[in-house]
């Protein structure tokens, strides 16, 4: 057996994608691919999952273990692969209205926990698959087929919303700039504790064709001075001038993450003792004990 | 006497559950066969409650119809339970001199005993339980070396003097009882045996799901189910595992499947409002035919209904929910010990047919604690089917196969990769929404159930073998069934046919015991009849000689109650029977 | 001829879905019966896509059997409805030159256009599709005139030198058309009359909700039932009503009982895993007594399933879901009219006796357009029970009547002030959990259904009036039945029973028409049967002669493919009868 | 007719609290009844909607419109309440396993669309009702009937989720102190938008008997120089030491109501026409068209 390494194309499975032509999705999973082959992840070692949306369709597209679920429930099964197989590497991905709107609560829960995943939300402030509805992340008063008269409601910044509930690492990528995405990609899925980035990646089909003109216009690099550790610091990156999109690590903070304290319980649970048999416990339930 | 039924009625903080908890260990100790059930008002601490404790010398399979002996520390708390708590006729009652007793229960034997006083002389007010359960121990011959072991560990872990006043107290019940004794006949005859376990319906399901081998556990809280989550919570660490207390039942299904689709054994535990928000991934699990098990302890419903009394009403939607056509197994346990053997039969068919898998249980037995022989858990344990290296190359993980069952690759097994998902698919896992491919997994995914039922013909059959009157009931309902079938004796040629296997169900089976009777009944505790609509939909019920005796929960079948409905039928029976000869 | 049926194929760009539409609202336009449908590939835009049009002078059920003309403007496009469009034998198809037919169509009539070098020549590449459609019209004798309006209409809001080219390659189709006029013959042959309107059964459901005075609509888009949300939201609040889209379907089905318990008409639409997800609100609204509306567009299933096509798997679902006894409303709708009156029905039913009530539909209903004369959108709009002065008079909310239905106060209404939830209460709506309590409330909440069952026993029968073999269905299999059943004629002696309400069902006629048939044979878009189930638990269906034609969805109902159905089994039917004389 | 006003027992329905004794609900209960009174709110014109917990009973004991709903779905249901019926008074109270555990979702959407109702969270650190299980409030290494070990995830402070997710007025109280939580209730019940008040209200059952003694000799009023228009200054006030527990408005900010876009959206709907008729929108559906 010789062992070569994994070049970015040995994570391409047969499948091909659905995308729209200039879906900014093509590019993310582009970064996806090389992100995995910098870190030469095994890929029977490493596990998609995402939620449903056209974003959520990318683990059908790489041939590491994937599951493309239910809407909205990437988090909460990626949570359980984890706890279940720690050695695994899991990486949650799907898209803006997945994860923001019904899969909000779990997003909550995820970063709260500090579970030791990667979240990839690929970000088109919009329902791509249905056809174009408002999702959180759609700026108030933009048209959409389902607000007919400008959206009424305030727009969610996913990075803001990670930060402030305790994710301890948040970045912001642009689908269009591989090289960065594959960067904050790799930052990502190295972290130790629940990673955030938000990749921001276009629909052409329902935010115009432009958008991937006028985002690339945006997009500027995170300063170098900026301190990723400071919460209020990184918040100002998520309040910024709409002409301006900064891309790089917003934040990133280190506390024991979800596993660290499922291995300390099952250290405290046996306290030296050795694991106990059934019939042991079996016999707790005996009435003369 | 062969059996007697306690009871202890009182405040919070009166120690009413406590004095039930001591009584039903020390018997089961010395190889009684006890049935425990507690019950309280709305108020989480302080309001009122009960403990109802069955002791018997031979296997029992219900509570009892009746209280033999009531212990009340307030008649105020007692009325909450009048419904619940009937008194036997002859019964004997121990109450608070002055506490005024209820008219309706003024012809029973009234006995007026200084609980409080008592207890304050012992040296603490808190040790009234004890005086009465040990008066009562003493008055009726129970194993009172075992009770006042039980008292003494239970208050050894507290200060001394609180233990002491408590041993005191015990000591202080025996002697009053002898005064009493002369007022008092009908003791306990039994012979001391080999002690049995004493378990709740949860603790012997997240029993069987250690046994099963299950090392993940996800849960949300609820009533009456929470008590699986916490016995897991406690020992899944210790052997390795773990659980997660999720933000909700979506999340905690979720893991689930997120566990079992990395290749451990997981499961959740849930009662009505959890399972119907879980509608949605049983569906997913049944797609990506991803092992899940989920235990549901029925409570009074719908919506949030009666949260801590049964009945069994979750059936219809443990058999339908999910929209379409959506394959998956229920299975029913119908007492403690079932609840072991259920949880384990539930991960051996979700493991090796890689389908989720309901388990039904009740808060009549997931609350109630049985004794159990410890040798009867035992239950033979089967894994899931993974690939050869043969299967591996190009591997498919959705190839059609004979019984439908594929082999399963689990993530970090080399050349295993495989993409899944919840839109249809084909054998590799890519979506396609092509007739052709949706048909034939469908087939694939029902073909499944069919080996299942095969393989799972799960029922218990009892009574008579030549059967003119059948009755067919599931999960709690059989212990009530069953008590009263016996009393019956076998001159009335009644048989009961109760499936564990819900779905599949074993049709060829119940159709061939229906056929054997010449009238049926269906018992079940449902306002809409849900078991009698499901059985019609799946066997054929003779239209004329079938018959329904259902009714809302909140109160448990007695014995009595189905006696008389059962009796109500036989001349029915036999008329027809005449009329067939005639 | 008196019907044709068009299809238009090609990558997304290329105007299929627009020639189809034009087609189809010319043809309406002169009174002509249009049904249309469409149908992509998985990818939002730049896919295949395709548009079906049949085009009748009478009316129609149904998409039909076959294609008669076939426009492809790629054959590559057309590989993925190779499935869905089925060219009819004699078929002419319109293809570029050059591009390889399929090699299993090449026996039907192939003409060879260039689309492509014309549309160029008009001024617009993008004007094939006008090109072509003009082609067909004029080859066929569709209404020309409209034809040409439409485009007119169509590309009017566009730049002039866009509306030029496309009105220049519209007369250049009529111009191509002579040429090959004598090439081809079966033209349509029909009288004009008044324009139909054309609507899709999303629209007429959400027409029907404005129509039956709904003011406030929450959602959460899903294919397909999305356009029920955008059509809302552009009109709801023209008539001083809102809508809110949801973060999910919990809350949809949330704030739709939240609107409706402060008294004003409310509606959630879904589809299947949506509804998997309103599972826990359902009982709610069942236990509470909550008018709620929701409008469930079924899909391919199970799970995220084929959610671009049909199928009736849902049933079940809709009918049991939610643990514990949870009465609800189930009505089916047939074809785009019935979705408007189901929904109004659904209102005031709900409404009438404050109950949940789920509308089936599906995506082929729901998401292709049929001709409706608006006169037939009438139907009486009832509104909820309001209690009277005297009512209020220590009101109590959930007041024992005989029907069930106790008048409901709403907010802002003084003195009638209630504290409502989701445990069991009692009349007044607090919460108990007594059996005798629970019982009763059961009751009440169950009568209400037996009143509904009088009021509203929903069905269609049709066919002979003497039948052999009777043929049970629902929903959108009704119209492909019905149209097999008009091939038979009347000598064959069959007959359709297809009830619009589901639940509570018409079981006394559906019985009496059971009874009268000699065999029947259920037939349904579902792998698993739900429908045959589900009759076989509500009716009693003679077990010999009833027989079930059931299929995974994804794939149309033909009337050729029930004709089929039903012919095997008519000699069984005539050999029974048979035997039953000899 | 004479026109007495409303007491606060004027406010009191028939129904018992089954709370236990010493249970902060029963105080959090007193301080409706007051800040009812005092805003002499019409009883018929006040709805409280709650989720199921012990603090989700409260409606019941409140003789206004009440609904004791669904677990986690307070929100929702509130929602549509005021959309459906803007005159009314719309109050949601539970528990905060209620709103942030299950009904965490509904909470980050209620208030990034300030939809104009009061929220007022009950919060004592525990599930009381299913008997004392960690809530997403617990702190980290405490333990409960289901954290044997010690909890092993980070605490969610509402005041900071509420504030972060966009609330429109933010406050906290301790429910022992029964005039300074009245004051807050009336200011969140009277404010344009979306407030929300989480009101400390201690489960003596499972967190202890000592927990109102030892909170009571924690809290303090927010200082009189607080700039509660001031985001950041405002998050200050959620990660305090913790022997300190701050009550009064943390957080107050002007924008658009749900309500005020709903009306906006009304009016361009219409742009001064009249109310189509049902005729006019079938007319919509005619080919010639
Ligand atoms: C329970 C449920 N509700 C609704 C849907 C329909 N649905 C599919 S994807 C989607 C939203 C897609 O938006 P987003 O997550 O932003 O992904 P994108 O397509 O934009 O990449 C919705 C509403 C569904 N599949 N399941
Ligand atoms: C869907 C659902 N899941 C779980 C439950 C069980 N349950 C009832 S109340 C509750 C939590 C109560 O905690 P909290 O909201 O903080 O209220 P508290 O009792 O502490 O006031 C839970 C888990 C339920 N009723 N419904
Ligand atoms: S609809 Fe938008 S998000 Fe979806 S594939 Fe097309 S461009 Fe991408
Ligand atoms: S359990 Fe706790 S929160 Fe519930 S009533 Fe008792 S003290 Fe209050
Ligand atoms: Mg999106
Ligand atoms: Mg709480």
């Amino acid at each position: 057996m010789t062992c070569t390494p994994y070049a970015p194309l040995d994570y391409k499975s047969d499948l091909k994608p659905v995308w729209c032509p200039g879906c900014g999705d093509f590019a993310v999973l582009n970064s996806v691919y090389r992100a995995l082959a910098e870190l030469q992840y095994e890929p029977h070692e490493t596990v998609l999952i995402s939620g449903i949306g056209c974003s959520s369709r990318l683990p059908g597209y790489v041939d590491t273990y994937g599951f493309n679920s239910l809407h909205g429930r990437a988090l909460p099964i990626a949570t359980g692969v984890k706890m279940a197989a720690p050695a695994l590497h899991v990486i949650a991905v799907g898209g803006d209205g997945d994860g923001l709107a019904i899969g909000g609560n779990h997003f909550i829960h995820a970063a709260r926990r500090n579970v030791d995943i990667a979240y990839v939300m690929m970000d088109n402030e919009i329902y791509g698959l249905t056809k174009g509805q408002a999702a959180p992340t759609t700026p108030i008063g933009d048209r959409t087929k389902s607000t007919t008269y400008g959206n009424p409601e305030e727009s969610i910044d996913p990075c803001a919303f990670a930060i402030s509930l305790g994710a301890t690492w948040v970045g912001r990528a642009f689908s269009g700039d591989v090289k960065g995405t594959t960067e904050l990609l790799k930052n990502a899925m190295t972290h130790h504790g629940f990673a955030f980035l938000n990749v921001i990646s276009p629909c052409v089909t329902w935010r115009g064709d432009d958008q991937t003109k006028e985002l690339r216009a945006k997009v500027r690099p995170i300063p170098e001075d900026h301190e990723r550790g400071n919460h209020e610091a990184a918040l100002r990156f998520t309040r910024e001038d709409p002409s301006i999109v900064t891309v790089g690590v917003l934040y990133e903070h280190a506390r024991p993450s979800l596993l660290d304290e499922v291995e300390q319980i099952r250290l405290k649970a046996l306290s030296d003792a050795p694991p106990p048999s059934l019939e042991a416990i079996l016999q707790t339930f005996s009435p003369a004990v | 006497m062969n059996e007697l039924t306690f009871a202890f009625v009182g405040a919070g903080g009166d120690g009413s559950v406590a004095a039930g908890d001591i009584i039903a260990s020390a018997c089961a100790s010395q190889g009684l066969h006890v049935m425990k059930t507690e019950a309280y008002g709305p108020q989480i601490r302080g309001g009122e409650a009960s403990a109802v404790v069955r002791v018997s010398a031979t296997p029992v399979f219900a509570q009892s119809d009746s209280v033999d002996v009531l212990v009340v520390f307030h008649w105020a708390d007692f009325a909450r339970f009048q419904n619940e708590i009937v008194l036997a006729e002859n019964a004997i009652v121990l109450c608070e001199p002055g506490d005024a007793v209820p008219p309706e229960l003024m012809n029973r034997r009234i006995f007026e005993i200084a609980f409080n006083d008592i207890a304050k002389e012992c040296g603490s007010p808190a040790s009234k339980n004890v005086f009465a359960l040990a008066l009562v121990a003493t008055l009726f011959h129970l194993p009172l070396d075992a009770a006042r072991a039980a008292v003494a560990r239970r208050f050894g872990r507290k200060k001394a003097v609180v233990a002491e006043a408590n041993l005191k107290a015990f000591d202080r019940g025996v002697a009053e009882a002898e005064a009493l004794s002369s007022k008092i006949d009908g003791t306990l005859t039994y012979v001391s045996s080999t002690p049995y376990l004493l378990m709740s319906g949860n603790e012997a399901s997240a029993f069987g799901a250690l046994h099963a081998g299950c090392r993940f556990f996800a849960g949300y809280p609820i009533t009456p189910s929470s008590e699986i989550l916490h016995f897991l919570n406690e020992w899944l660490p210790k052997v390795g595992g773990s659980t997660l207390q999720t933000e909700d039942e979506l999340a905690a299904i979720g893991a689930v499947i997120g566990g079992s689709f990395a290749g451990v054994k997981s499961m959740t535990a849930t009662s009505g409002p959890g399972l119907s928000l879980m509608a949605e991934m049983v569906g997913l699990a049944s797609i990506a035919e991803i092992p899940a098990v989920i235990v549901n302890v029925q409570r009074g419903g719908p919506s949030t209904g009666i949260p801590t009394k049964s009945e069994q009403s979750d059936l219809l939607h443990a058999l339908f929910a999910s929209h379409g056509d959506t394959p998956r197994v229920v299975i029913a346990c119908s007492d403690v010990e079932e609840s072991f053997h259920a949880t384990v039969d539930a991960f051996n068919i979700a493991e090796e047919f890689q389908v989720p898998v309901i388990v039904l249980s009740d808060q009549s037995i997931a609350q109630s604690r049985s004794t159990i022989n410890a040798s009867s858990l035992k239950h033979q344990v089967l894994d899931r089917l993974l690939p050869t290296p043969d299967d591996l190359v190009e591997y498919r993980r959705y190839r059609h196969t004979e019984d439908g069952v594929s082999p399963m690759a689990f993530p970090s097994m080399p050349d295993g990769m495989y993409q899944t998902n919840g839109l249809e698919h084909d054998e590799q896992g890519r979506p396609n929404a092509s007739f052709v491919v949706h048909q034939k997994m469908n087939d694939k995914r029902y073909r499944k159930l069919e080996t299942i039922a095969t393989r799972y013909p799960l029922f218990q059959r009892f009574g008579s073998a030549t059967p003119r009157l059948g009755v067919i009931c599931w999960g709690s309902t059989t212990g009530p069934v069953r008590e009263a079938i016996e009393r019956f004796g076998q001159q009335e040629q009644i048989a009961v046919f109760a499936p564990q296997m819900l779905a599949p169900l074993p049709s060829r089976d119940l159709q061939s015991f229906i056929d054997e009777c010449d009238a049926i009944v269906v018992i079940e505790m449902s306002h809409s009849a849900q078991f009698h609509q499901y059985l019609r939909s799946q066997v054929d019920l003779p239209r004329q000689s079938t018959s329904v005796y259902c009714r809302s929960g909140g109160k448990a079948f007695t014995a009595t109650e189905i006696t008389e409905e059962l009796q109500r039928r036989l001349p029915a029976v036999v008329s027809e029977i005449e009329e067939a000869f005639s």
